[in-house]
């Protein structure tokens, strides 16, 4: 039930999103619409990931794309061509995806095989990480997310290479 | 230095306090990130004595902060009355005034409970000049020389 | 016992929800940008200190209720900051407030 | 009771989305942007009593620190930078200054 009503609420969110052209609105909005993603992932017990969703989504991205709006024009552009060609390509995978959905197990369903096979050894919990998710996450996928980790943090680096580079030039021509 | 291991202390104590869990190794683990922190906000130039107001936690606490409760509640308890009411009877003023406070903390305090006081948002504020905007008359009227303008004062007053 | 803490706890949650709907209700009957302020921090008082409380009678004496403590604090220290500079930056931008004052000084002699 | 405080914050939540898509400035989407963060902040202690997992409290807090830091760096942005109609009046205070 909550989770419909949010789900609503994040479809309205987006209308706005696509409606708008001012730049800068858009990323206060993708705001709001991170946040209440994260409740929803916590309606779904992810605590973990949402509240990655919450710090990334609604924290580092909004700082991001501040960051690079400072680099553009403040208004999107009006497209050139008609868009038929990307309507397609999103619709049929949006398609996709939900034929693929309905095939899996329901939500939560004791049955299904995801929870014969790993979940009983992670919820032993073998280790001294209290959260299990978080276990999952920091010990038995420790290698993995250490991974990430890192790309995550190459890529904020060369983002933040790139928005610095522009910006010294700017300095200068203040300072004349 | 005593500054900065109260700090410490409270640091370890906001981590014990929410993760709940007393392993050793989790107790580790918080008191090598409150040192880090504590490290890394000596570098940055955090922990002065605003950061961190020790001297007047209490006073505030004990005499301010319910004070400034009754005030919040009474001047919300007003303008959810206006928000409801059919004709919306609001008659917004910009208010210009001069606080009392002399020290930084006296004022951001003052300036702090003005907005957070429903019916009154602080605008600009400077050491000499605060600008108000109040949602009705009254309620900018009462700004100058208020109540809550003579307990700051003598909140920073130690 | 246990009953009184409850249902005081109920109507706190209770007056809390209505106070955030107030807020919500504020936020779009207000004429401008100023006064929409002025509606939200009653969500941002009364909404969030009633619930708070209300949960907090709910939690009893343990390691939740000092994690409620903790929101509290937070939303209390930090929420009129955020008020404060949306308003200066408004105000910076040169964004006019709309003012009562005009039609009145004209009205009275 | 709640299921019913739940229910209200949503309901604030619709409305400041509703001012953030009219909001004819972008302070008013601002102002509607950190309305929903706090209310969504109430809404996880909310529902980690409803759900009986009081842990969700963590997330409120990052939530509530999140919400700041979302909206000063906005201003941060704003006082710096271009912004659609009123960006000559900041160019100008800019050089004033």
């Amino acid at each position: 039930m909550i989770i419909d009503i949010l789900l609503v609420l994040m479809a309205f969110t987006v209308l706005i999103l696509v409606r708008i052209r001012h730049l800068f609105t858009v990323v206060v909005l993708s705001g709001i619409y991170s946040f209440l993603m994260a409740t929803v992932l916590l309606a779904l017990d992810a605590v973990d990931v949402a509240m990655t969703e919450a710090a990334v989504g609604a924290g580092v991205s909004t700082v991001l794309l501040l960051g690079a709006l400072h680099l553009c024009k403040s208004e999107e552009a009006r497209p050139a061509h008609k868009p038929w060609i990307p309507l397609v390509v999103s619709v049929s995978t949006a398609a996709l995806l939900i034929y693929g959905a309905m095939g899996l197990p329901d939500f939560a369903d004791p049955d299904a095989p995801i929870h014969h096979h790993v979940v009983p050894r992670y919820m032993q919990n073998e280790t001294d990480v209290p959260n299990v998710v978080t276990a999952v996450l920091a010990s038995f996928r420790g290698y993995d997310t250490l991974g990430e980790t890192t790309v995550v943090f190459t890529a904020g680096a060369g983002v933040i290479a790139l928005l610095r580079r522009r910006r010294k030039p700017d300095l200068g021509t203040d300072g004349k | 230095m005593a500054r900065q291991f109260s700090f410490l202390l409270s640091l370890i104590a906001f981590w014990l306090l929410l993760s709940g869990m007393f392993t050793p190794f989790l107790i580790a683990a918080g008191i090598g990130s409150a040192i880090v922190i504590v490290l890394l906000s000596r570098r940055m130039d955090l922990a002065d004595h605003e950061g961190h107001p020790v001297h007047l936690a209490w006073v505030a606490v004990l005499s301010y902060w319910p004070w400034l409760f009754k005030e919040i509640i009474k001047s919300a308890w007003d303008v959810t009355r206006r928000v409801l009411h059919p004709a919306l009877p609001i008659s917004p003023v910009l208010v210009e005034f001069r606080p009392t406070q002399t020290t930084d903390v006296g004022l951001v305090i003052h300036a702090n409970s003005i907005t957070l006081t429903p019916g009154t948002i602080s605008v600009e504020v400077e050491p000499d000049r605060f600008l108000v905007h109040a949602l009705t008359r009254e309620a900018g009227a009462g700004l100058t020389g208020s109540e809550m303008d003579r307990r700051c004062t003598a909140l920073e007053g130690n | 016992m246990s009953t009184l803490v409850e249902s005081i706890s109920a109507i706190s949650l209770l007056l809390g929800a209505l106070f955030c709907c107030v807020g919500g209700i504020g936020l779009m009957r207000m004429p401008d940008f100023y006064t929409r302020m002025h509606a939200a921090s009653i969500t941002e008082t009364l909404g969030v200190g009633l619930t708070l409380l209300g949960l907090l009678l709910l939690a009893g004496w343990t390691l939740v209720a000092v994690k409620l403590l903790m929101v509290g604090a937070l939303v209390f220290f930090v929420s009129p900051t955020a008020s404060h500079a949306l308003a200066r930056a408004a105000m910076t931008c040169r964004l006019k407030p709309v003012l009562a004052d005009v039609g009145e000084t004209t009205s009275k002699p | 009771m709640l299921a019913f405080a739940t229910l209200a914050l949503l309901v604030t939540v619709a409305l400041a989305l509703v001012r953030a898509a009219l909001g004819p400035t972008v302070f008013d989407r601002l102002q509607a942007a950190n309305t929903v963060g706090t209310c969504a902040m109430l809404l996880l202690a909310v529902l980690g009593f409803l759900f009986g997992r009081p842990e969700f409290l963590d997330l409120a807090l990052v939530y509530g620190l999140l919400n700041a830091i979302g909206v000063f760096a906005v201003l941060k942005f704003l006082r710096q930078d271009d912004l659609g109609e009123a960006s000559k009046d900041a160019a100008n205070l800019r050089e004033r200054a």
